[in-house]
């Protein structure tokens, strides 16, 4: 460096913390004597840094002697950067001319010999002296926040996040991949533990979504591409073509009745029931615009047909129309896309596909649903039987090794909830087969215990097989649950007309790719990581983007609720504050460096690199730039430069630690 | 008492190297050391790189004939991995390495060589340099000896990339061809250069044939040596500086044996002493017998003259001309005399320069087809090339990935250095007689060694490039009895 | 009034640097016109006396090439920065070792052992030559080698590093202009220690092959391929070491269908060269597993070597090595 | 150089990411875990910004060993970018082999926030294997200059 810096040195004793096994006064003294040289010109030890005392302290010297860099040795930066960095704020420095390094964690609470400990520490200040000289003074960067906010996915979750930010007066775009909201919740007949009917309490909400004038509904849409940052991003959206003009549709329902192609719907109705070329996915459906299914609809396969256009009475059939690709601009994102129900055909022993009466839980929401296919009948695939004994297997791909190793939270209460509604309307033996009933909240204990009393046999076992290969007498015609009760270590085999897997959940399939998109990370199993597991459980490491419900891990519908209440808090939160500081911790390319070699292009996952073909040079967006350095470390020109972070800092911290060398002979001397 | 001139460092060869002459009590020579001061050890360091590296590698052995060894090196690559490489490939090299032969040559012998003859060799220092050669043969020579060397170094970039340490050749053949317009152009200035050649050697003729002096002092005994001679062949025996067999002619100039590359080892040893890190190479059959002459000593040369007497021809009409004329003015097969090979050197350049031609006009050689992907695993491979200052080989063992496992060189000037040390011992001694040493005679003695064009930069990997002379004479006690000096710009 | 003294020296070199000089043709007699040549053995006579003979700092200028192989290399160096006001690391040998420079990876024993045992050595008994040998006559003398080969700033201080192997002829021109400009007082000589007749970027910077986002799946060898002569060579698995390379050689390898190897040095500001490569290649290797990466990485034989192929002697581990310390 | 019959106490810098590595360190000390006290922590905010010129920097200075230290695979806060550094960080391991350093003299390490008790038990691994190796001694497979021969020894 060329002028040379007047840095002061403050060794903090930390009580005892830190003085009852570094020998302080030592550290602080050979700082002031062997480091003139880096440009020490005071050292001091006190017992207490961070206390007012000390910061004033540190603020008189740099008055008084004019510091023009200050490297306190005390706690983690994690604890008391802030706290330094502000007195020295307080002094009128730039609050990045000040270094805190650990003599604490990582020296006297971890080592037991004095000697060995106060010479670490001497190494660690020595690096700190020899860093803190090539500091910059840095401001932080300053970003306005867009007002609007992107809500991705129609489920109870995205729903209620997008409702509290719209009434709170903000703009929100709620993005549905599928033609209407609602989500799995809206396949579900009830709702455990109360029972209440699951449409009752989200049909209202659907609607007050699909009419608020604050929410823009993009259903039967998708989003394809996430550019810019926190504040400031603008989402390219597909709104996939319904064939349907919306302005003109009134949702009358002629076209859909006048439709004479019958499909099999395998979304909605998970293949137990059909719909129609043209469909609104269910009765409730918000909007209440039908979409045509191009690749069922005989007009789109022959050329022929169009009878819904024939009768419709607004003309709102549009066989021409294309998909629209609209870019929004939103200061903020909550990913609310749910999950995916494990496929039970994986476990091949458990026979599903090949078993006709083995059913999935979500085909046994429909079985059970009033509005489903059965009209709520619970019956075999035949569709008439009523069956006298029913099986429901717990934990289908969860807690299992060869499949998911995680819990899936719901699996056990929706297993009592439906062996609570076979035993109400079809008086059938329900048999419960469980690893362990977890019911850990509001009421569902309560639950457990009154299906107990209802009589409904719980087999402590994890089901080994169903099968059709009966054996004994009165087997004939039944599925046969092979599995060991563990209370009483006995092979069951117990004959069924019906066996129901509650299956567990899993991440959306393309979560790892989904994520990408929005520059956000995966745990190992798909489920999306929040900043931290207990302290911020819907912000992302990604500034501006949350998560609620199901995408973050399995949930409920309560918690599913509250995060999305949660997230959107958080939005509003931001909104409010109109602008945000981010740390000043960027990547800058100098461009006359910059070969345009295009090494680094990869190397950054918030796509903040973008390079000009024109100029033939990359260049990182600061505010999209997280400050993770990774660039710097790769730009074979040595043409991207890390505040905060620079290689003369790091360099001469490095040499500043090894000044003080416990295996002398080993240096190159 | 002995008496020490000792000649450090030696001016106007490309390279370093002392001459050590010790006189006896009566002011006689009792010896003369030639020593190489330097060693790099690429055999060393090239163990561990990519075989295809080289050619690159090797380059910068020297940077005066780098394109020598980017040739000898991307041949043993050839052979390790055993690729037969496009016809037009072959050509591109060769037609680079002809244009690099004609630069060589010229700079040889106008800066170095030149000044010796067209000068005189008892003309005053201050004249004996390319300046009194241009003031001799006339003005506008300088500008044709500029322009010579840029012609060539044009056509070396064109085909090898690059002006110095050419970077294209690689197993198989090259990494670029060459358009129709870099040919026509690469043609004009091969048929330029055949004027040159031409104009050279009418020079030769005028100035240095035509003075009795002069071709009395070729033909006399000071600068003649009896020794075997070496030089690469075609298959009709006509002189070949890209690609052959080496043929081995005895002082009578008959052939002792005529080897493939792969071969050499069984034809070729180095002599070690202690006193100089360079090599003493020999004809093995025949055996290392000290600094002598005669077909029983093993002592061979590889210069232009040698070239001329292991071959039985050139391949060109012009050159073929001038090589018959060669013999006949000298007396037959094989000529003895070192300083002819100036001579022989500017016939050399007539042949690069005419092949030249020939190759830039062959139909195939603007054709893509200039590499052939290797298919066989690489193990072992020689690769041999006429540099111009001697037959130049490489010699690479891999493992089979085609990475070196060990090395062997065997470079253009290290051939000489036996005989180098007998010339100067000889003209030493019949031109040093009673302590009585003046400056023509030491030039004369430089002479001596100047005509094989000596390139240590090559044989010690050293230090090439002209230096300055200067002989202190001393007596044993060490005081200074005479110092003598020469300039060269 | 006398003309400003110049001088160009080698020490172990191979010439190049010389050739290339005298490749900038009629510009060679600018230099005679402004400076008097007092020392330039490739051109002119005068020995290391004279140059002694001279004051201190009476050379204005002194190109010197070639890398410090030996005691007489180190003793020439110490001599000419004694005399020169402006010493000039001319050349890769001079300012980073070039490829002689990978005899550092050799102990000096190996490298003489090998050059006397290969198979065409006629070496009975095992011979070396010594620095110092009595004949009849007398002793005879020859210089001692070092362990390892220095750049010209590890045993002397530098002012200013042209780099290249050897540099380029027109950045030798455009060198000679400035000085002749500084000294007509028409422009600034570049802060001490400066890079000069160099870009500040890398060779890519020069380089006209179509280049995308950079991701490898495998390293290929030149000649195992037909590379696409319109694009970027990394791109095609060739380990071109253009990305790391200071630019000013106008990309001539990659333009001629070659890899870069590195002759220029590093870029502007960066510490260790072989560790921009470290970086770049990995940064390419399209993987994150590290069953994948391994095998991609065994593409690159002996990586070091590529690293440091002209810069061995000039890097960060080997300027840390004890054996550096020797010799001073 | 007084400790001539102590055993050798290697000299190791780690490079920590800010927030999985340096924080396991941090819970390693909020825990009060002993470990050796060899070891010296920077901290950088990913492992990405490793730069092998740290590294060998840190060699180059007298390091006898060198740590790095990121959040464990798919944890990474910036994504993925410890993968970046896993691709250097092998290629890095063979360029020390031929420069003379043996390759177990750089030691990678994942550390979550939570795995203090790892990070503080990986450390004390690591200072016995390096206090095995010795001080770093150059030693090189290709047979680098460690001593410093002369001609003569050479000569016969």
């Amino acid at each position: 460096m060329e002028k040379k810096e007047k840095i002061g040195v403050y060794v903090c004793h930390c009580g005892t913390n830190i003085a009852g096994v570094v020998n302080v006064g030592e550290v602080s003294k050979w700082a002031e004597e062997n480091l003139k040289d880096q440009g020490v010109v005071v050292s001091r030890d006190y017992k207490f840094m961070c206390s007012s005392l000390g910061q004033e302290l540190i603020q008189k010297d740099i008055k008084e002697q004019g510091l023009t860099r200050v490297m306190v040795a005390a706690c983690s930066p994690h604890l008391h950067e802030k706290t330094f960095r502000n007195a020295c704020k307080g002094a009128d420095m730039n609050p990045y001319l000040c270094e805190l390094v650990s003599i604490r964690e990582q020296d006297s609470w971890v080592h037991t010999d004095k000697v060995a400990a106060t010479e670490k520490a001497k190494a660690i200040v020595s690096g700190g002296v020899a860093r803190v000289a090539h500091h910059e003074a840095l401001e932080p960067l300053r970003v306005p926040i867009h007002p609007a906010t992107l809500v991705v996915g129609g489920g109870i979750a995205g729903i209620q996040a997008a409702l509290e930010i719209a009434d709170a007066g903000f703009h929100v775009y709620l993005v549905e991949r599928e033609p209407s909201i609602g989500g799995h919740m809206a396949q579900f007949d009830k709702t455990f533990p109360t029972l209440d009917c699951s449409a009752c309490i989200l049909t209202p909400k659907m609607v007050d979504a699909g009419n608020h004038p604050n929410i823009t509904l993009l259903t039967y849409s998708e989003v394809e591409k996430v550019d810019g940052y926190v504040g400031n991003f603008v989402a390219t959206i597909r709104k996939r073509a319904r064939s349907v003009v919306e302005k003109d549709c009134t949702g009358c329902g002629i076209c859909w009745e006048k439709c004479p192609k019958k499909v099999v719907d395998d979304v909605f109705e998970v293949g137990m029931g059909t719909r129609k070329a043209v469909y609104v996915p269910f009765p409730q459906a918000v909007p209440k615009y039908p979409v045509i299914d191009r690749v069922n609809c005989t007009y789109y396969i022959k050329g022929t047909c169009k009878a819904c256009e024939k009768f419709c009475p607004t003309n709102a059939i549009d066989f021409a129309q294309e998909d629209e690709i609209m870019n929004v601009e939103v200061g903020n994102i909550i990913l609310a896309t749910g999950y995916d129900l494990f496929d039970s055909r994986r476990i091949q022993q458990y026979g599903y596909g090949r078993l006709p009466n083995v059913f999935t839980s979500l085909e046994f929401e429909r079985l059970s649903n009033a509005a489903g296919p059965t009209g709520g009948n619970i019956v075999l695939r035949d569709g008439k039987t009523v069956p006298k004994a029913v099986g429901i297997v717990h934990c289908v791909g969860s807690r299992d090794k060869n499949y998911n190793e995680y819990c899936s939270a719901i699996c056990c209460m929706q297993s009592l909830k439906f062996a609570h509604l076979v035993e109400e309307r079809t008086g059938a033996e329900v048999y419960n087969f469980y690893i362990d009933i977890r019911t850990p909240a509001k009421g569902y204990e309560e639950f457990y215990h009154r299906l107990l009393e209802e009589g409904t046999h719980f087999v402590r076992g994890k089901v080994a097989e169903i099968s059709d290969a009966t054996r004994l007498p009165g087997e004939d015609g039944k599925l046969i649950v092979q599995v060991e009760d563990t209370l009483t270590a006995v092979q069951l085999r117990v004959p069924l007309d019906m066996v129901i897997l509650s299956a567990g959940l899993e991440p959306r399939a393309g979560s790892k790719e989904f994520a990408k998109t929005f520059g956000i990370s995966c745990s190992a199993d798909g489920w999306f990581i929040e900043r931290h597991p207990k302290l911020d459980p819907v912000a992302t490491m990604t500034e501006g983007i949350y998560i609620a419900g199901c995408v973050q891990g399995p949930k409920d519908i309560p918690a599913s609720v509250a995060q999305g209440a949660a997230a959107a808090a958080r939005v509003l939160g931001k909104i409010q504050q109109k602008e945000i500081a981010l740390e000043p911790v960027r990547a800058t390319v100098h461009e006359e460096q910059c070969s345009g070699c295009r090494i680094c292009n990869n190397l950054c996952p918030f796509n903040a690199i973008l390079f000009h073909e024109d100029r033939m040079v990359s260049e990182v967006n600061p505010a999209l730039c997280q400050g993770c350095g990774t660039c710097v470390a790769g730009c074979p020109a040595g043409a991207i430069s890390g505040t905060g972070f620079s290689n003369e800092q790091i360099l001469s911290q490095i040499e500043g630690l090894l000044l003080v060398n416990l295996s002398k002979e080993a240096a190159a001397v | 008492m002995t008496q020490r001139i000792t000649i450090d460092p030696i001016t106007r060869l490309e390279g370093h190297g002392k001459i050590e002459i010790f006189l006896n009590d009566d002011g006689d020579v009792a010896n003369t050391y030639f020593q190489i001061p330097e060693l790099r050890g690429f055999e060393r360091f090239v163990v561990g790189r990519p075989i295809e590296e080289m050619a690159l590698l090797t380059n910068r052995i020297c940077g005066v004939c780098p394109e020598a060894h980017h040739m000898a090196a991307a041949k043993a690559a050839d052979a390790a991995y055993k690729v037969e490489v496009p016809r037009t490939g072959k050509m591109l090299r060769e037609l680079l390495y002809m244009a690099f032969y004609a630069t060589d040559h010229t700079t040889h012998f106008y800066a170095l060589a030149g000044p010796d003859f067209i000068v005189g060799p008892d003309a005053p220092v201050a004249e004996r340099n390319i300046l009194g050669v241009i003031h001799k043969v006339g003005l506008e020579i300088g500008g044709k000896v500029i322009q010579m060397r840029k012609f060539g170094h044009t056509v070396v970039e064109m085909i090898g990339g690059r002006k110095v340490h050419p970077c294209t050749s690689i197993p198989g053949g090259l990494t670029k061809g060459i358009t129709e317009e870099q040919r026509k152009e690469i043609e004009e200035m091969g048929r330029w250069a055949i004027e040159f050649a031409q104009f050279s050697l009418q020079a030769f003729n005028d100035i240095v044939l035509g003075n009795k002096t002069y071709l009395d002092l070729i033909l006399g005994d000071i600068y003649t040596h009896q020794t075997y001679y070496m030089g690469m062949v075609d298959e009709n025996n006509h002189t070949n500086f890209y690609d052959g067999k080496v043929r081995v002619v005895g002082p009578d100039g008959k052939e002792l044996v005529k080897y493939a590359p792969n071969e050499y080892a069984d034809h070729i040893a180095e002599h070690v002493e202690p006193w100089t890190y360079l090599k003493f190479p020999y004809m093995k059959k025949v055996g290392w017998k000290g600094f002598v002459d005669g077909a029983d000593s093993g002592v061979y040369m590889a210069t232009p003259l040698s070239r001329l007497n292991a071959a039985d021809g050139l391949a060109t009409p012009r050159a073929q001309e001038e090589y018959d004329k060669f013999y006949k003015t000298l007396g037959g097969k094989p000529v003895h005399q070192r300083l002819a090979t100036h001579w022989a050197r500017l016939i050399e350049l007539l042949y690069a320069a005419e092949r030249w031609v020939e190759l830039a006009t062959d139909p195939e050689i603007t054709s893509p087809d200039y590499h052939a992907i290797p298919t066989a695993t690489p193990t072992e491979g020689v690769g041999i090339v006429e540099a111009p200052r001697g037959t130049l080989t490489h010699h690479y063992w891999t493992d089979e990935r085609g990475v070196v496992t060990k090395a062997n060189l065997v470079v253009g000037t290290t051939n000489n250095y036996a005989p180098i040390t007998m010339s100067i011992k000889k003209a030493a001694s019949n031109l040093i007689k009673k302590g009585n040493v003046n400056e023509g005679l030491l030039n004369m003695v430089e002479m001596a060694f100047r005509a094989y064009d000596p390139c240590f930069g090559c044989a010690t990997h050293s230090l090439p490039g002209q230096m300055p002379l200067e002989v202190t004479v001393r007596k044993a006690d060490g005081e200074v009895l005479d110092v003598l000096k020469q300039f060269v710009d | 009034m006398s003309k400003p003294k110049f001088a160009m020296y080698w020490a172990a070199s191979c010439g190049g640097c010389e050739i290339a000089v005298l490749n900038i043709h009629e510009k060679i007699l600018d230099v005679d016109a402004n400076f008097d040549v007092v020392f330039w053995p490739v051109a002119m006579d005068a020995k290391y006396k004279d140059v002694e003979a001279m004051e201190d700092g009476s050379i204005l200028l002194t190109l010197f090439n070639g890398g410090i192989r030996n005691d007489e290399n180190e003793h020439v160096a110490k001599l000419l920065r004694r005399k020169s006001q402006i010493l000039v690391a001319f050349g890769s040998c001079a300012n980073e070792g070039c490829v002689p420079g990978l005899a550092n990876f050799s102990s000096i024993k190996d490298v003489v052992d090998t050059a006397f045992s290969t198979i065409s050595t006629d070496n009975p008994n095992n011979i070396r030559p010594m620095t110092a040998y009595d004949m009849p006559e007398g002793t005879l003398h020859i210089p001692t080698m070092y362990p390892v080969l220095k750049t010209l700033d590890q045993v002397v201080d530098v002012d200013y590093y042209m780099p290249g192997c050897p540099p380029e002829s027109h950045q030798i021109a455009a060198v000679i202009d400035l000085v002749i400009q500084v000294l007509q007082g028409k422009a600034e000589l570049p802060p001490k220690g400066a890079t000069i007749g160099a870009g500040g970027s890398t060779v890519c910077d020069e380089c006209g092959r179509k280049r995308n986002v950079k991701t490898i799946k495998e390293f290929n060898r030149i000649q195992m391929i037909q590379p696409d002569p319109e694009l970027c060579l990394l791109e095609q698995g060739i380990p071109c070491n253009g990305p790391a390379t200071r630019s000013g050689c106008n990309s001539r390898c990659p333009s001629a269908g070659a890899q870069c190897i590195g002759c220029y040095g590093p870029a502007e500001g960066v510490v260790d060269y072989g560790a921009r490569l470290v970086s770049a290649f990995g940064s390419v290797i399209d993987s994150d597993d590290p069953k994948e990466i391994d095998p991609i990485l065994d593409g690159l034989v002996a990586p070091a070597g590529q690293f440091y192929r002209f810069n061995l002697a000039g890097s960060l581990l080997r300027a840390a090595k004890p054996a550096w310390k020797s010799g001073d | 150089m007084t400790e001539e019959k102590k055993p050798f106490e290697p000299t190791i810098v780690g490079f920590t990411c800010n927030w999985c590595s340096y924080r396991a360190a941090d819970m390693a000390g909020t825990a009060r875990m002993k470990y050796a006290p060899n070891v010296r922590l920077i901290r950088l905010m990913c492992s990405g910004r490793l730069d092998p010129t740290f590294v060998f920097k840190a060699f180059a200075n007298g390091a006898d060993a060198v740590l790095v230290s990121g959040c464990h695979p798919g944890d990474c806060h910036y994504v993925n970018q410890n993968y970046k550094m896993l691709r250097r960080f092998n290629l890095m391991r063979r360029v020390l082999g031929q420069m003379g350093i043996e390759p177990e003299r750089l030691k990678l390490l994942w550390a979550s926030a939570a795995e203090g008790a790892i990070f503080a038990a990986e450390i004390n691994k690591f200072v016995e294997q390096v206090r095995e190796l010795g001080p770093l001694n150059w030693n090189n497979k290709n047979g680098a200059a460690v001593e410093t021969p002369v001609l003569q020894e050479a000569a016969v």
